[in-house]
């Protein structure tokens, strides 16, 4: 009985080897096509893990999986714990990946130096999948540094351009003070609770809960014992700073501005990727942070009045109110179509956010969790949307030889099929109705308003409201009939890329359908198991149970 | 006495001498004027850090701190090498 | 002083006073403290335990430990992220060649430092290389005797000058092949007992060292009543190589002259 | 018989040696006027004050057996260090006195002659001539 | 008594890289910022000798004493001097 | 005494690493050199790093801690007791251990790309850039 | 096979580095001494060495044993005492300045070993040094003379005679 369990911890660490690899590889083979097919199998790999994992949690067990490293029980060891939104987002960051390697393929085509891109791009996926996967804030750390350090790279990929480099320097700086600061959020939170382990934070977090889960309770106490110093003051700082650094990574307002400098002058798959995944993991870690660890009734949430942590997500929600209306704002000015991109990717941070921020004290696990879908949901979209929007934008790039909209006047003409899928992905982005888009939005729209908190419903309108300018001033550019334009004939598009943007377009199609034929349902069950109560006794006895198997003899 | 309590109390002795060492030697340190004097202070310094972690180790009776020692004296010659470099060389891989 | 300055002290200031009026509220308890943790009693128990046979390490240095078994996992991907950091600078230089010189005689600093920095060379490998097989021993690892090792890297390029390490033999290409024959076994002892395993139709876990419970396997930890600590010696061993030669690509890219790099990293 | 107790105070008389170095390269590297004269108190300091005491608690420990199995690897780490120290020290205070007469860092004041200056310049002059 | 000059020590080293610090920030010699950076960091690696943690100590000294000044010192070399103002 | 003592410096210590937070931070966010702020930035980890080691102490009143390392072979029922009674907590080594090696990877690259930018922009001053 | 031999000597002293700092001789110890001082000699043989016949006489090494006994407990402590003199006595006596000191050993270790003597003694040290002409600019403390061969006599006579025995 090895499998199941091994399909969990392998594919992070597969990519990894990978990436170790294929330097010393790079030193014998010099093919360039050589490259590309090893990183192809490589991420259609993981894919297949991931797609295990995914299966495995939502439609054969049904609880959390978790891996120990190590054969460690528990908070002595580094755990993976997948829940069933990590599977779906680990699923997702697979799958996404995989097709931007597929079109770095055409992309990186007369690049020099594939071999240490495609090496920094495994490693970016290795962190990704570790984040998504891991059951240890500490692991998520080191999963985050091994993300950003790989994004830095790739940013500063392009080493001739001044922009570049800029842009590298800005992000690496920023974002090497907010992993510190959450290292200082790991100590404190070590320093108060004595163990790092999610599950067990989860439990410590919730006095509540001891007496329900009382072999939980023993077994964890005799592992990592129980709190220490004053709690609450600890939780609240650790948290503050954790959020400080997650607000940094998901370029949410007060720390957005690194963000439409760094994501445009990545190549252009990258981009896709920085804007479709990277970002989001701030939003997962928040998740995991504000209702994992620190959820509803746990210890920063007694008190009367208003707890802290709903002072914490009433500040997320305005913070990511700012952010979408911000992001919306300053996109309809942008010229660059890479930079309207990335203010668009604000925006739409600004909407996970809010999305995340519906937890408050009152509202009904039902509407939380309705929520979190929606923020999945709003995630995956977001991602195929973005990610086809950059693709795409390579496209128009390496056509016309610049990123600004003006000179893109008319190239619908020239470039049927990509246009009309660009068309399509943008109408997905603002929650054109039949598309996946606007299901996510409606769900987040839906949650904030039942929820009593209705401005920041009617921000979310607004925001989307605003943005439709900035996009149809990208459509109509596009569309409008073209000045006689002196790269008429050199512009073919080529298979490839089209392909690649064309399954992109299908998977938003397929999503908006899976949502309309109740994948709803399906993603509010599976949220759920990250906001209900009996989501998280289901997280922590995951862990709990594996871990005592393996203390049984000693 | 057991030879122990001796070398213990030896010790206690000692180390409020050093610590007035370093600390004059911080201030030459820190005063400079120039860089060159700053390194040299540190260089001395560091050595006898060397040796005071060394006294520290026994005082604390845990022997296995004393690889520390090693470590300091080769780095902080390193130092020296380097800024040395800074100031003598056009480039620094020359 | 300018505007911006005032107001950034400000808030800075404002930060450390009420993290530090938290800290005295207790956020911590007494600081520090007088016990250790409980999790931390169960970490140095089972270093080094033949009472819970399949709880243990077997290793004498409880930080080795928890770097490499316990929480080895972590120590793999900071690996990882050193490596990349490296891959990029690398990507960074992608193009740029070092350049031979055969005479090292009139570069570099003087030649009585030559001469010393020669007699290091044997002594401060020896002394590294003790480091990292002693790693589980005593203080230090794999991690700490590679740097200690890089004195003599920088320090060769430093005082010989950039052309010393190509000359014997030592070129960024080699370095990089070592590092990776490095970085490669981490990566297969942390999976091995997992293949071996997947052979014998038993169970095991990735980075598992001694046996478990329910994984039988395990490496070897006590030859003839000598502490081995298992898989710790190979990847002290291993992360010894990778971050020494790991080192040396770093300097060995910074030492390169400015104006060669400036001829390919400008232009496009 | 008494063999520990010996080399005890033998170690302890060289530590206590070193520590009067110690104060004394300290105070003179307050003291001196200028960083040349200064190289000399930083001499005292490396090889009084470093290299005496660690031969002295190499000694001690040798003789230490309180500390158990682990006071060789004590003394010897000593050892290893006051060799580092012995053969590194010198060579690190000549390198830095070459860059900094190279590169004029500091004047060499006061002095009673300067025959490198003297050199350097003559060079110079062969070369323009 | 020990207790005392654990304290003593640590509080020492506490103050001295508080100093070393500021310096470093302050100082527009990037060069000699380099080198109070160094102290700063020589303190620190005494503070966790004192606090009984050798391994970090062997992993701290090399790292932040040996090679960031020396990469600083590289970066100083290629690019410039003098912090302007 | 001794308690009011310890309690003083304890706090002395702490405060100081808090002042060293406050300085690196102002390095990072208010100098101008991008060389300065790299400092600032080894600085701000290192005081991480001191933090989580104070947090793993164990006070020395009573036994004197010890490095975590089994130092008394062989090991038997007893010296494990002395052992878990007397060493300090390894856990915050070990990830220090590991911060400090991201915190030098980190460093490492924003190095490499100082000097990049050098080369493109003639200066590492980025208000002389941003005036431009 | 020729490379394995010719490191023997350097492997020794690596093998003793390896003990002396591991302060232990168990068969582990050993079996990785020996792996490890092979290896370093193997690598830095062509580095370190020039003339590994120097290398295993004996002689020699009985030469440095006398050298370092005479240098440790005669001239350092010497001028140990002459510099703590100056740095305490209220009144400084500095007379300082940079001396010509010529040697005549040949090889690059002897060299090395006088350069590093003089330094080590305080009071004196190399500031820079001119292989061609022999010559060693050395800092002194108080210039008693500024006459080459005789600031020689006071400086580094003695070195200088042991350097050549023992390396040349």
């Amino acid at each position: 009985m090895i499998w199941p369990q091994v399909s969990i911890g392998i594919a992070p660490l597969l990519l990894t080897i990978a990436a170790f690899s294929l330097p010393l590889i790079s030193l014998v083979i010099k093919r360039r096509l050589f490259y590309h097919i090893y990183a192809l199998v490589f991420t259609i790999v993981a894919l297949l893990f991931a797609f295990v994992n995914f299966y495995l949690v939502n439609y054969v067990y049904g609880h959390p999986l978790v891996y120990l490293f190590g054969g460690w029980p528990g908070p002595l060891g580094i755990v993976y714990e997948i829940d069933g939104v990590s599977s779906v987002l680990g699923f997702l960051v697979a799958l996404d990946m995989l097709l931007v390697v597929i079109y770095s393929w055409w992309y990186m085509k007369n690049e020099d130096g594939v071999e240490w891109y495609y090496t920094l791009i495994l490693l970016i996926e290795t962190g990704m999948l570790g984040i998504v996967y891991t059951g240890d804030i500490f692991n998520l750390f080191v999963m985050i540094e091994v993300l950003a350090i790989s994004a830095y790279g790739l940013v500063a990929f392009y080493r001739s351009k001044r922009e570049a480099i800029e842009a590298a320097i800005k992000y690496s700086i920023v974002g090497a003070t907010a992993t510190t600061m959450y290292f200082l959020s790991v100590v404190f939170i070590y320093g108060t609770y004595g163990t790092v382990n999610m599950a067990d934070l989860a439990l410590k977090a919730r006095p509540w809960l001891t007496s329900t889960l009382t072999t939980a309770y023993s077994f964890l106490s005799n592992m990592s014992g129980v709190g220490y110093g004053n709690v609450f003051i600890a939780s609240a700082i650790a948290l503050a700073l954790a959020l400080w650094a997650f607000t940094f990574k998901s370029a949410v307002f007060p720390n957005h501005f690194w963000l439409p400098d760094a994501h445009p002058e990545a190549p252009t798959p990258v981009s896709a990727a920085l804007s479709g995944l990277v970002v989001k993991m701030g939003a997962y870690a928040t998740l995991r942070f504000m209702y994992t660890i620190f959820g509803s009734n746990s210890t920063l949430d007694i008190g009367g009045g208003m707890s802290l942590r709903d002072a914490i997500l009433l500040i997320i929600l305005i913070l990511g109110a700012v952010s979408a209306i911000l992001g919306a704002l300053v996109m309809i000015i942008q010229d660059d179509i890479k930079r309207l991109l990335a203010y668009s990717t604000i925006a739409h941070l600004g909407i996970i956010f809010m999305g995340l921020g519906v937890g408050l004290r009152g509202v009904s696990t039902a509407l939380t969790s309705m929520a979190i879908a929606g923020v999945v949901l709003h995630t995956i979209n977001h991602s195929f949307g973005k990610t086809l929007l950059f693709m795409a934008s390579g496209l128009y790039i390496k056509a016309t030889g610049t990123r600004s909209i003006n000179f893109m006047k008319g190239l619908g003409k020239i470039m049927p099929v990509t246009t009309a899928l660009v068309i399509l992905g943008l109408l997905h982005l603002l929650g054109v109705p039949p598309l996946g888009g606007f299901f996510s939005k409606l769900l987040i729209y839906n949650a904030l308003i039942n929820s009593g908190l209705a401005i920041f419903a009617l921000i979310l309108i607004l925001s989307t409201a605003i943005s439709i300018l900035g996009y149809m001033k990208l459509i109509v550019t596009l569309l409008v009939p073209p000045r006689p334009v002196e790269f008429l004939g050199k512009i073919r598009e080529e298979t490839l890329p089209v392909s690649v943007l064309s399954v992109l377009a299908g998977l938003i199609i397929l999503v908006g359908i899976l949502s309309m034929i109740g994948g709803i349902d399906v993603l509010e069950h599976i949220a759920s198991g990250t906001t209900s109560a009996n989501g998280i006794i289901d997280y922590i006895n995951a862990m709990v149970q594996t871990s005592m198997k393996l203390i049984g003899g000693g | 006495m057991s030879l122990e309590e001796q070398v213990t109390l030896f010790i206690m002795i000692v180390f409020p001498l050093y610590l007035l060492s370093f600390t004059l030697y911080i201030i030459r340190a820190i005063r400079g004027p120039t860089i060159p004097d700053t390194v040299l202070a540190i260089d001395a310094l560091s050595f006898d850090i060397a040796a005071f972690l060394a006294l520290l180790s026994i005082l604390y009776r845990s022997p296995i701190l004393i690889s520390c020692a090693v470590v300091l004296a080769l780095w902080v010659y390193a130092l020296d090498i380097y800024v040395s470099k800074y100031f003598e060389a056009r480039d620094m891989g020359d | 002083m300018k505007k911006a300055d005032v107001f950034v002290i400000a808030s800075i200031i404002v930060f450390i006073l009420s993290l530090a009026y938290i800290t005295a509220l207790g956020g911590l308890g007494p600081l520090p403290p007088i016990n250790v943790r409980r999790i931390a009693i169960n970490y140095l128990n089972l270093t080094y335990n033949t009472f819970t046979p399949y709880l243990t390490v077997f290793a004498l240095e409880s930080v080795t430990s928890i770097v490499w078994d316990f929480r080895g996992l972590d120590t793999l991907y900071e690996t990882a992220v050193f490596y990349a950091a490296i891959i990029a600078s690398i990507a960074l230089y992608r193009g740029v060649y070092m350049d031979f010189k055969k005479n090292t005689e009139k570069t570099g600093l003087s030649p009585i430092a030559k001469t010393v920095t020669r007699i290091s060379l044997i002594l401060i490998p020896t002394v590294s290389a003790s480091v990292a097989l002693h790693g589980h021993l005593t203080p230090g690892g794999g991690f700490q005797a590679g740097s200690i090792a890089t004195v003599v890297i920088v320090l060769s390029i430093i005082i010989f000058s950039r052309y010393f390490l190509p000359i014997h033999g030592l070129s960024k290409n080699k370095a990089l092949l070592f590092r990776s024959i490095g970085l490669l076994g981490i990566a297969i002892t942390s999976i091995a007992l997992l293949l071996i395993a997947i052979v014998l139709g038993v169970n095991a876990y990735i980075f598992q060292n001694q046996a478990k419970i329910d994984a039988p396997l395990s490496f070897p930890s006590l030859v003839d009543n000598y502490i081995l600590g298992g898989s710790l010696l190979f990847f002290n061993l291993f992360e010894f190589i990778a971050v020494a030669f790991g080192f040396t690509i770093v300097f060995l890219l910074l030492s390169i002259s400015e104006e060669k790099v400036k001829k390919v990293t400008m232009d496009g | 018989m008494y063999v520990n107790e010996t080399v005890v105070y033998i170690g302890e008389i060289l530590v206590a040696i070193g520590v009067f170095c110690d104060l004394a390269a300290s105070i003179g590297m307050l003291r001196f006027p200028n960083f040349y004269v200064r190289l000399h108190a930083a001499t005292v300091g490396t090889i009084g004050g470093a290299f005496v005491p660690l031969i002295g608690i190499a000694l001690i420990a040798l003789g230490a057996e309180w500390l158990g199995t682990y006071r060789f690897f004590l003394a010897g780490a000593s050892i290893i260090t006051a060799i580092i120290i012995i053969i590194l020290a010198p060579v690190g205070s000549h390198v830095l006195a070459r860059a900094t007469h190279k590169a004029r860092l500091v004047k060499v004041e006061p002095k009673v002659v300067d025959h490198l200056e003297e050199d350097i310049k003559k060079k110079e002059g062969d070369k323009n001539a | 008594m020990l207790e005392i000059f654990t304290l003593t020590l640590l509080t020492l080293f506490a103050i001295t890289s508080v100093v070393a610090a500021y310096l470093a920030i302050r100082e527009r010699d990037l060069v000699k910022a380099v080198v109070y950076s160094a102290i700063q960091s020589a303190m620190y690696a005494l503070i966790y000798y004192v606090l009984m943690a050798p391994d970090i100590v062997l992993v701290y000294i090399p790292v932040s004493v040996g090679l960031i000044p020396a990469v600083l010192l590289f970066v100083i070399k290629k690019t410039e001097r003098y912090e302007g103002d | 005494m001794v308690n009011e003592y310890a309690l003083f410096a304890a706090y002395v210590v702490v405060l100081s690493l808090y002042v060293n937070l406050g300085i690196a931070l102002y390095g990072i966010f208010a100098r101008p050199s991008l060389v300065k702020k790299l400092i600032a930035i080894t600085i701000l980890s290192d005081t991480a790093n001191a933090f989580a080691i104070l947090v793993g102490y164990r006070w020395p009143i009573g036994k004197l801690p010890k490095p975590p390392v089994i130092t008394e072979l062989p090991v038997t029922r007893k010296v494990l007791e002395t052992y878990t009674s007397t060493a300090v907590d390894p856990l915050p080594q070990a990830l220090v251990l590991t911060a400090v090696v991201i915190g030098l990877a980190v460093t490492l690259f924003i190095a490499f790309i100082i000097i990049q930018y050098y080369r493109l922009y003639g200066t590492v001053n980025i208000h002389k850039v941003r005036r431009r | 096979m020729n490379r394995l031999i010719k490191s023997i000597p350097i492997s020794i002293l690596s093998f003793t580095v390896y003990i002396v700092f591991t302060g232990s001789i168990k068969l582990y110890d050993i079996v990785t001494g020996i792996i490890v001082s092979i290896a370093v000699g193997l690598i830095t043989t062509n580095i370190v060495l020039e003339n590994p016949k120097k290398a295993s006489d004996p002689k020699r090494f009985l030469w440095l044993i006398a050298y370092s006994l005479k240098y440790f407990f005669i001239s350092e402590v010497l001028s140990h005492i002459d510099v703590i003199k100056r740095a305490l006595s209220p009144k400084m006596s500095l007379n300082p300045g940079i001396v010509r000191v010529p040697y005549e050993t040949n090889s690059d270790y002897g060299e090395a070993l006088v350069a590093c003597s003089i330094t080590n003694t305080p009071g004196t040290v190399v500031v820079d040094l001119d292989k061609e002409n022999k010559i060693f600019y050395v800092h002194w403390i108080d210039v008693k003379t500024t006459e080459p061969s005789l600031a020689r006599e006071k400086i580094s006579k003695m070195f200088d005679e042991y350097a050549k025995r023992i390396f040349d």
